[in-house]
C-alpha cells in the first residue's frame, strides 16, 4: 500500500465539502474493508482519504416506525443489524443472511452504506435490500435525495451517486405480509464469495402470489431485479408447473457472465434451479432459510 | 499432561503417551518463533520485481524509475548478482534455477529484479516503477505437449550431481524431459494379449499450492568471514549445501538457523528464498529480509499436476495379471525435486496389487510454469487418485463389489511388490478391511431420494519411502541431569519435538516433557537430510534413540565406575555430583542412522526399495444434488497403518489435517491459469477448507501394528491420509449418480457437466 | 509519496500508549515496529484468514484490513494480553488440552476469535461456534480439534462460574 | 475513412485512455492505456500491433498489456468494421479483452464492462472527429 493523506471531517456537511468531484484519487473511507482490498491490490492509489469516523456516530443506528419500516444510518456496522431486534422482527432475512455474509471480523468493520457504494456485485446485501424493495436517502451539496437500491447500483463497482455525495441512510419498508429468503450458492468451499446470490421477497393472497421481488447477484455485473420472471409469478399459484416458467423467464432475463467460480452455462442452471428452491422456500410460512 | 513416578523411581513409559506439544504454550499465546515475522538490526527489506510472460529472452530491464524513488537503497539484477556468484543457479535435482532471471524468463511470476529498502512501502513502489521488455518465445504449459519436445523450456539440462542416477542427463539438448523413469516386471504386453478383459483410462490432477499461512521467509545476513541464515526451511542441513556450492565456501562457513514454521507440507523443502536472500546482503552488505505475500506464494512452488494413463489385464477370474502406467508430470519451469517424485512414486505407481507383470513409464517434463515440487505425498496422492479410480471403474465393469474386487487382488505380506521388494510390515489388508467395517460396507445403504442422491466409496493406497536418506542425532546429558536434544528435523506443525522428545524420554527413563529440544541452528544441530516424506519419525526417531542409548550406556559406565549398585537409580545429578565435585560435565551420546538401499537396476527392480511401506486409505458417504452437481461429504473415515505410534493423539490429528488438506484438492482447488498467467493468485479466489468444509462425520484409526525395524514400533504419518481421499469421493459419486470423473478437482460444475452428458443432455461451454 | 505521520493515543492491552502512526500503515505493523507484538501477523492480507485478528473495543476485527490511525480513542488487545501475568487464559488451555493447533501460525486469531465468541455467547452450540469460526483460516486444519476447544473453554467456564 | 482509419496516431485518438503512442514500425506500436472503472485505476503497458488490414472495410488489432506494478497481463483484440449500408458508413468496434493475473477476477468482468463502453466510446469519438473535418484536424 502506498502512503496518501487523511483527513478527518467532524460533519457531513464538512466531508462533502472536502470531496472533489473531478480527482478519483480523492474518496471517502467508512469501515474501510472494501477499500482496503482495492488499495493493497494496487488497483486504487488514492491521493487522499476523507474518513467518517469523527461522525460516524451521527449515521449509526437502526430504528423501526411504526408501521414497521428500517431506517438504518448508513454508517451502522453490519453486526449491528445481526444482532438487532428491529431487524430480527421486520427484516429476519438480513439476519440469516448475515451468518455467512463475510466474516465475523468484516462484519464488525463494514458499514450497511459502505457496502452499498462499493456496488461489487458478489456483496450478499444488495440482493436482498432489492428485494425488501430498499432505498437510500443520499447527501449531496444540493441536499438531500432517495433512491431505490435496484437503481442505486449501476454496474460493477459502479453507483448513480455523484462523486460528492454520501450515503445517509439505508430505508427498508414494512415487510407487511412479504416473506424473504436469500440463498448464497458457493461453488469453491463453502465460505467462497458466492457465484449466485438469490433474494425473493413475496407475498400471497387466497393461495396466489400477489406480489413479490427476485434479485439476482454475483453472477451479473450488478445486483439486479429479473422483472419478467416477477410478473411471470404474480397471480399463480407457484406450482411446479409455474415454478418452471419462471424460472426459464428468470434464466433467459439475467445477464449471466462467467468468471473463476463457474462458466456462464452453468451458473444459469444454478440460477434456474435456485429461483424455484428460493420461491419455494418462500411460500412455505416463514421461509426458514 | 503429568507423569508419575513408579515407587522404584522410574517414571515409566514415554512412547505411546498423547502427550501435548511441547511447544503449545508458545503457540496459544503467540510468542512461537516464526522467520516471517524475525527482524535483524540494520535490516533491509526485499521486494521482487516478476516476469509477466512465460517464456521470453529478456530485452532490457530499466530500474531508473525505482532507483529514483526516495529511500530506495538499491536495485539488482542479475547482472549483479552475477558479480558476486558467477554461477547463481541452484536446486535439488538439477542446478537450473537461476537466482535471478539470467537472459531468459521461464516462467510467468519468476524474479527478474529486487528492491531494497529499509521500509518496505518503499520497496514495494519503487518494485513496480521497474518496467522490463522481453522477446516472447512460444511457450508449454501442459505435460503431455512438452513430452513432444516442439517447444523447449530450457535449451541444455544441468543436473546437479546430487543424485548418482541423473547425472547421464548433463547437458542433454532438445528436450523437456528432465528424467524418465522405467519399471519392467514380467511381460505386460504378452499378458495384455491373454487377458480375458482389458481396461484403459487416462486421469488428470490439476495444479494446486501448498500455502502455508506462513508465506515463504528469508533472512541473511552476509559477512566476510561467513553467513547467518533465517529460514522458513524444511531441510537446513541441504541449504547450508547449497549455499557453501553457491558461494565455493567450506560448509562451516554458513549458519542456518530455522524457527518454527508456520506450515510447510513439501514447499518449504530444498531452497527456496535462501539463495537471493544470500546474495542480495551480499551485494547491499547489509542483513536483508525477503517475506512473501501470499500472492507471492503463487510464483514459488506448487504440486505436480500430472497425467495419468492405466491400463490392466483382467483373467476369467479377476484377477489383475498386468499393469501399465504412464504418467507425465508437470514440473514447471525449474526441476526442484520433480525428478525424485517422478521416480519414488513411479515404484509404486501400479498400486498395492499383487501383479506379477508390471510396466511403468514416469516422466518429469519442464513446462513454463510455476516450479512444482514435493507436497504431501511426493506424488503418491495423484498416482493414488489414477490407480484407485482404475479400479472401481474395473469393479463395476465386471460387476464386481469393489471392496472385492481389491481384497482378491491385493498384495499380501511376503509377496513382492512391482519393484521385488518383498512386502513386509504393511497392514493393506487390515486397513482395507477397517475402512469396510466402518462404512458397514455389507449392510444395505440408503442411497436417497429426490434430487439429493447417496453413495459411498473407499481407497487404499501404498508409498515407498524415499531412501536413503541420513539422520544425526546428539543428546546432551547435563550435570544437573537435566537434557537436551539437537537434531535437524523440523517441527513445521506435525509435532515431530514432542515426539522426538518422547523418544528420549523412553530411553533416559526421564519425562519428555523435561528434554529440551534445541532449536534448528546448522552450527549446533547436525545434519539431516530434510523434514518430508513423512521420513523424520522412522529416520530420526533412530537416530535420536541411537544417541540416547548412547548416553544411557555412558551413564550406565559411569554408575560402575562411581561404584553404583548395578541396577542402581542414584539420580543422574548426583553421578556428576560424585565424578567431578560440582555440578559440571556433559554426557553425550550421538546417534546416526541411514537405512540399507539398494538402487533399482535398469528395469527399474530392487530387491530392496524403501526401509518401510506406508499404507492407508479413506472411505466417505456422499450426497449429490442432482440438479446442481454439488457434493456434500457426510462422513470422511481415514484409516492407517503407522505401526505402533509414539503420541496416538498426534498422529490422530496428523491423519485429520492431512485428510483435510487433500478435501480441499479434490473438491475444489485449484490454480487457474490461463496462457501461463495464474488467474487466482490470492486467497479471496483461490479457496482453501474452512470450519464449513469439514465433514459432518470424521472418523481416524490407525491399525494395530508393529513396523518390526522402526523406533519403538513406530513409522511415519504426516502424508498418509492424504493418499485416499479423492478416489474414493469420486467412487462415490459414481456410486451415488453413475457418472465418472477423471479430472480434479470435482467441482459442481464437473459433476453437474458430467450428470447432464450422461442424460444426452450435454451443456454449452461458455 | 505523500502522508504525514499522526500521533494516536489508545489503551493497548490494559496500558495507555500513544503511536506514531502514518495514515497507510496497518494494525498489524504498528503492533509489531512499534510495540514489538507479533501475535497478530498478516498472512493473506484480504481478512480472510483471520490471523491478523485483534481486539479492538472489545470486538474482532482484521489488523491486515484496519488503518492503524484509526485506533486513536480505542481500547486495544492483542493475543499477547490473555497470558501477560504468566497464566494462561481458560481459551488458552482448552487449545493446548485439544490440541487445537499443529503449526500454531493461525492460533493466535483462533484463541481471540474464540474470547469474543463466548463473550457474546457463553453457551454456544456447534453450529454457532464453526459459523462464528469460519472466518477463519487453518492450514493445517485442525478444526475438529478447534471446536473441541471451543467447547471445553465455555465448559470450563460455565463450572468455573457456578461451581 | 478506412484511410483515415488506418492511419494509427488518429485510430489511438478514438480510443479512451491511450496515450504515449510510439511507432516501432508500420504495424507496431507501443502505447499506455489507462482504464478507469468506477474509482479504480488500471494502467498498462501496451505493445498493439495491427494484425491485418483489409481495405475497405476491416482493420484489426491485438493489444497486449502488462500492468504496470502487478504482475498480470491484459490481451485483447479489436476488430472495426466499415460496413456500407446504402451510402452511409456503418462503424462497428469490437473489442474482446481478458485480464489475467492478480487482477484476474477483481478486474476480468469489469474490463468486460469497460470494453462494451469503450466500443461505444470509440464510435461517439470517431463520429465527432469526421464531423469536425475528419482526421486532418482531429488529430
Amino acid at each position: 500500500m502506498t502512503p496518501f493523506d487523511l483527513v478527518e471531517p467532524n460533519s457531513v456537511k464538512e466531508a462533502i465539502g472536502l470531496m472533489e468531484p473531478d480527482d478519483p484519487e480523492v474518496r471517502v473511507i467508512a469501515g474501510g474493508t472494501a477499500l482496503l482490498l482495492m488499495m493493497k491490490a494496487g488497483v486504487f492509489r488514492p491521493r487522499r482519504l476523507i474518513s467518517m469516523r469523527k461522525f460516524a456516530d451521527s449515521l449509526c443506528g437502526i430504528t423501526a416506525t411504526s408501521s414497521g419500516e428500517l431506517r438504518i444510518g448508513a454508517m451502522t456496522p453490519l453486526s449491528a443489524l445481526e444482532h438487532s431486534p428491529h431487524v430480527s422482527r421486520h427484516a429476519p432475512v438480513i439476519m440469516r443472511t448475515m451468518r455467512r455474509l463475510s466474516n465475523v471480523r468484516v462484519r464488525n468493520v463494514a458499514t450497511i452504506g459502505g457496502a452499498l457504494a462499493h456496488a461489487d456485485p458478489h456483496m450478499d446485501l444488495p440482493p436482498v435490500l432489492i428485494a425488501l424493495g430498499a432505498s437510500v436517502s443520499v447527501v449531496g451539496v444540493a441536499g438531500e435525495r432517495t433512491i431505490l437500491v435496484e437503481d442505486l447500483l449501476t454496474g460493477y463497482y459502479e453507483t448513480a451517486l455523484a462523486k460528492n455525495e454520501l450515503i445517509a441512510e439505508v430505508r427498508i419498508p414494512a415487510p407487511g405480509a412479504a416473506r424473504s429468503v436469500y440463498c448464497k450458492i458457493t461453488t469453491g468451499s463453502a465460505d467462497d464469495w458466492p457465484a449466485l446470490g438469490v433474494a425473493v421477497a413475496l407475498a400471497t393472497g387466497s393461495a396466489t402470489v400477489k406480489s413479490v421481488r427476485i434479485a439476482v447477484s454475483a453472477a451479473t455485473t450488478k445486483a439486479t431485479r429479473l422483472t419478467g420472471a416477477e410478473r411471470a409469478l404474480i397471480g399463480s399459484t407457484a406450482d411446479e408447473r409455474a415454478l418452471k416458467d419462471v424460472a426459464d423467464i428468470a434464466t433467459d432475463e439475467a445477464d449471466i457472465l462467467a468468471d473463476v467460480r463457474g462458466s456462464a452455462s452453468y451458473k444459469r442452471e444454478l440460477l434456474r434451479v435456485y429461483v424455484a428452491r428460493a420461491v419455494r422456500a418462500a411460500m412455505q410460512a416463514g421461509g426458514a432459510r | 499432561m503429568t507423569t508419575t513416578t513408579a515407587p522404584d523411581g522410574r517414571v515409566g513409559h514415554q512412547v505411546g503417551r498423547s502427550l501435548h506439544r511441547l511447544e503449545a504454550r508458545e503457540k496459544v499465546s503467540g510468542r512461537a518463533e516464526y522467520t516471517h515475522l524475525m527482524a535483524l538490526p540494520g535490516m533491509l527489506h526485499a521486494k521482487i520485481f516478476r516476469s509477466t510472460v512465460a517464456h521470453g529472452h529478456i530485452k532490457s530491464i530499466d530500474v531508473s524509475g525505482a532507483r529514483e524513488v526516495p529511500g530506495v537503497y538499491a536495485v539488482y539484477t542479475s547482472e549483479d548478482v552475477l558479480k558476486v556468484i558467477p554461477d547463481p543457479y541452484y536446486g535439488p535435482a538439477f542446478h537450473d534455477q537461476p537466482i535471478l532471471a539470467v537472459g531468459k524468463v521461464h516462467y510467468v511470476g519468476e524474479p527478474v529484479a529486487v528492491v531494497l529498502a529499509a521500509d518496505p512501502h518503499v520497496a514495494e513502489y519503487a518494485a513496480a516503477q521497474i518496467v522490463a521488455e522481453y522477446e516472447e518465445l512460444p511457450a508449454v504449459f501442459d505435460e503431455v505437449e512438452a513430452a513432444q519436445n516442439t517447444t523447449l523450456v530450457h535449451e541444455e539440462l544441468r543436473p546437479a550431481g546430487t543424485f548418482a542416477d541423473l547425472k547421464h542427463l548433463k547437458g542433454r539438448r532438445g528436450t523437456n524431459i528432465a528424467l524418465d523413469f522405467r519399471l519392467r516386471r514380467g511381460d505386460v504386453d504378452k499378458a495384455f494379449a491373454s487377458a480375458a478383459q482389458v481396461f484403459e483410462h487416462t486421469f488428470r490432477t490439476q495444479k494446486v499450492l501448498h500455502l502455508a499461512l506462513e508465506p515463504y521467509a528469508s533472512i541473511a545476513d552476509f559477512r566476510d568471514d561467513g553467513v547467518t541464515i533465517y529460514s522458513a526451511a524444511q531441510g537446513p542441513s541441504f541449504v547450508r549445501t547449497e549455499i557453501a556450492r553457491l558461494l565455493g565456501w567450506p560448509e562451516n562457513r554458513v549458519r542456518i538457523k530455522v524457527p518454527y514454521l508456520g506450515g510447510g507440507y513439501g514447499g518449504k523443502l530444498y531452497i527456496k528464498m535462501e539463495a537471493l536472500a544470500t546474495a542480495m546482503s551480499m551485494l547491499a552488505r547489509r542483513p536483508v529480509k525477503i517475506a512473501l505475500t501470499m500472492e507471492e506464494q503463487f510464483y514459488t512452488i506448487t504440486k505436480h499436476p500430472a497425467t495419468l494413463c492405466i491400463k490392466s489385464g483382467i483373467d476369467k477370474e479377476g484377477r489383475i495379471t498386468a499393469r501399465k502406467c504412464e504418467v507425465w508430470w508437470n514440473g514447471g519451469a525449474y526441476a526442484d525435486i520433480g525428478p525424485r517424485v517422478t521416480q519414488k512414486s513411479g515404484f509404486t505407481a501400479s498400486g498395492p496389487y499383487d501383479i506379477d507383470n508390471v510396466a511403468i513409464d514416469s516422466y518429469a517434463l519442464y513446462t513454463n510454469l510455476t516450479p512444482a515440487g514435493a507436497l504431501r505425498g511426493f506424488g503418491i496422492p495423484q498416482l493414488v487418485w489414477a490407480y484407485e479410480s482404475h479400479t472401481d471403474m474395473i469393479a463395476r465393469a465386471l460387476k464386481r463389489d469393489p471392496l472385492e474386487f481389491r481384497k482378491q487382488n491385493l498384495l499380501r505380506e511376503g509377496r513382492p511388490q512391482a519393484t521385488g521388494t518383498i512386502l513386509k510390515d504393511a497392514a493393506i489388508e487390515k486397513v482395507l478391511d477397517r475402512i469396510a467395517d466402518r462404512l458397514n460396507w455389507k449392510q444395505p445403504f440408503d442411497r436417497g431420494t429426490g434430487t439429493v442422491r447417496r453413495g459411498r466409496g473407499l481407497a487404499i493406497a501404498l508409498k515407498a519411502v524415499i531412501s536413503p536418506t541420513t539422520s544425526v542425532a546428539i543428546v546432551n546429558i547435563s550435570g544437573d541431569g537435566s537434557t537436551t536434544l539437537y537434531c535437524g528435523t523440523v517441527d513445521m506443525g506435525q509435532g515431530s519435538d514432542t515426539a522426538m522428545a518422547q523418544i528420549v524420554g523412553e530411553v533416559l527413563d526421564m519425562p519428555a516433557e523435561s528434554v529440551r529440544i534445541v532449536p534448528r541452528d546448522t552450527d549446533v544441530t547436525p545434519y539431516d537430510m530434510g523434514t518430508l516424506g513423512s521420513r523424520s519419525l522412522f529416520h530420526m526417531g533412530h537416530a535420536v534413540r541411537l544417541a540416547a542409548e548412547e548416553a544411557r550406556a555412558k551413564v550406565t559406565a559411569l554408575r560402575r565406575e562411581l561404584g553404583e549398585p548395578e541396577g542402581g537409580n542414584a539420580p543422574l545429578a548426583e553421578l556428576f555430583l560424585k565424578k567431578y565435585g560440582m555440578q559440571a560435565g556433559n554426557i553425550v551420546g550421538t546417534g546416526t542412522y541411514k537405512p540399507d538401499y539398494i538402487p533399482p537396476d535398469a528395469s527399474g527392480l530392487t530387491t530392496n526399495a524403501t526401509p518401510f511401506w506406508m499404507v492407508a486409505g479413506s472411505g466417505v458417504e456422499i450426497e449429490v444434488d442432482t440438479e446442481t452437481g454439488h457434493v456434500r461429504i457426510t462422513r470422511l473415515i481415514n484409516v492407517a497403518d503407522v505401526g505402533k505410534p509414539i503420541n496416538p493423539k498426534i498422529v490422530e490429528t496428523q491423519l485429520s489435517g492431512a485428510a483435510l488438506m487433500q478435501l480441499g484438492f479434490s473438491m475444489f482447488e485449484k490454480m487457474q491459469i490461463d496462457g501461463g498467467q495464474i488467474t487466482n493468485a490470492s486467497l479471496a479466489d483461490y479457496k482453501i477448507p474452512g470450519m464449513h468444509d469439514v465433514p459432518l462425520v470424521m472418523e481416524n484409526e490407525t491399525v494395530d501394528t508393529v513396523q518390526q525395524n522402526g523406533p519403538f514400533g513406530a513409522k511415519g504419518v504426516g502424508e498418509l491420509a492424504t493418499f485416499g481421499v479423492s478416489p474414493a469421493i469420486a467412487n462415490a459419486i459414481d456410486d451415488a449418480v453413475g457418472v465418472r470423473l477423471t479430472e480434479l478437482p470435482l467441482t459442481p460444475e464437473a459433476v453437474f457437466r458430467a450428470l447432464r452428458a450422461n442424460a444426452n443432455q450435454p451443456l454449452g461451454c461458455e | 509519496m505523500s502522508g504525514a505521520a499522526k500521533t494516536i493515543n489508545l489503551t493497548l492491552n490494559g496500558r495507555s500508549v500513544s503511536a506514531e502512526v502514518k495514515p497507510h500503515h496497518n494494525v498489524v505493523e504498528m503492533l509489531q515496529t512499534q510495540f514489538g507484538l507479533f501475535g497478530a501477523r498478516e498472512s493473506c492480507g484480504q481478512g480472510l484468514c483471520g490471523c491478523c485478528t485483534v481486539l479492538v473495543d472489545g470486538q474482532p476485527v482484521s489488523g491486515c484490513l484496519s488503518l492503524a490511525v484509526f485506533l486513536d480513542g480505542s481500547d486495544v488487545v492483542t493475543i499477547e494480553h490473555l497470558s501477560e501475568r504468566g497464566q494462561l487464559d481458560p481459551v488458552q488451555r482448552a487449545f493446548v488440552e485439544c490440541g487445537a493447533f499443529q503449526c500454531g501460525y493461525c492460533t493466535p486469531g483462533f484463541v481471540l476469535m474464540t474470547k469474543a465468541l463466548l463473550r457474546q455467547n457463553p453457551d454456544p452450540d456447534d453450529e454457532q461456534i464453526r459459523d462464528y469460526l469460519a472466518g477463519n483460516l487453518c492450514r493445517c486444519a485442525a478444526y475438529p480439534e478447534i471446536v473441541n476447544a471451543v467447547r471445553m473453554a465455555a465448559r470450563e467456564a460455565k463450572a468455573g462460574s457456578t461451581g | 475513412m478506412f484511410k483515415a482509419l488506418s492511419d494509427a496516431p488518429f485510430f489511438a485518438s478514438c480510443i479512451e485512455g491511450v496515450r504515449d503512442l510510439k511507432a516501432i514500425d508500420a504495424t507496431h506500436y507501443t502505447a499506455v492505456l489507462e482504464t478507469r472503472v468506477a474509482y479504480l485505476r488500471f494502467t498498462f503497458r501496451a505493445n498493439v500491433e495491427i494484425t491485418s488490414l483489409s481495405p475497405p472495410e476491416e482493420i484489426n488489432a491485438k493489444i497486449e498489456g502488462t500492468p504496470l506494478g502487478i504482475v498480470g497481463r491484459l490481451t485483447a483484440t479489436a476488430t472495426t468494421r466499415l460496413i456500407d449500408a446504402g451510402g452511409q458508413t456503418v462503424i462497428r468496434y469490437e473489442i474482446d479483452a481478458t485480464l489475467t493475473g492478480k487482477l484476474g477476477s477483481m478486474g476480468q468482468p469489469v474490463l468486460m464492462a469497460k470494453a462494451k463502453d469503450m466500443e461505444k466510446h470509440f464510435t461517439a469519438r470517431l463520429l465527432a472527429a469526421f464531423a469536425a473535418g475528419g482526421p486532418g484536424v482531429a488529430s
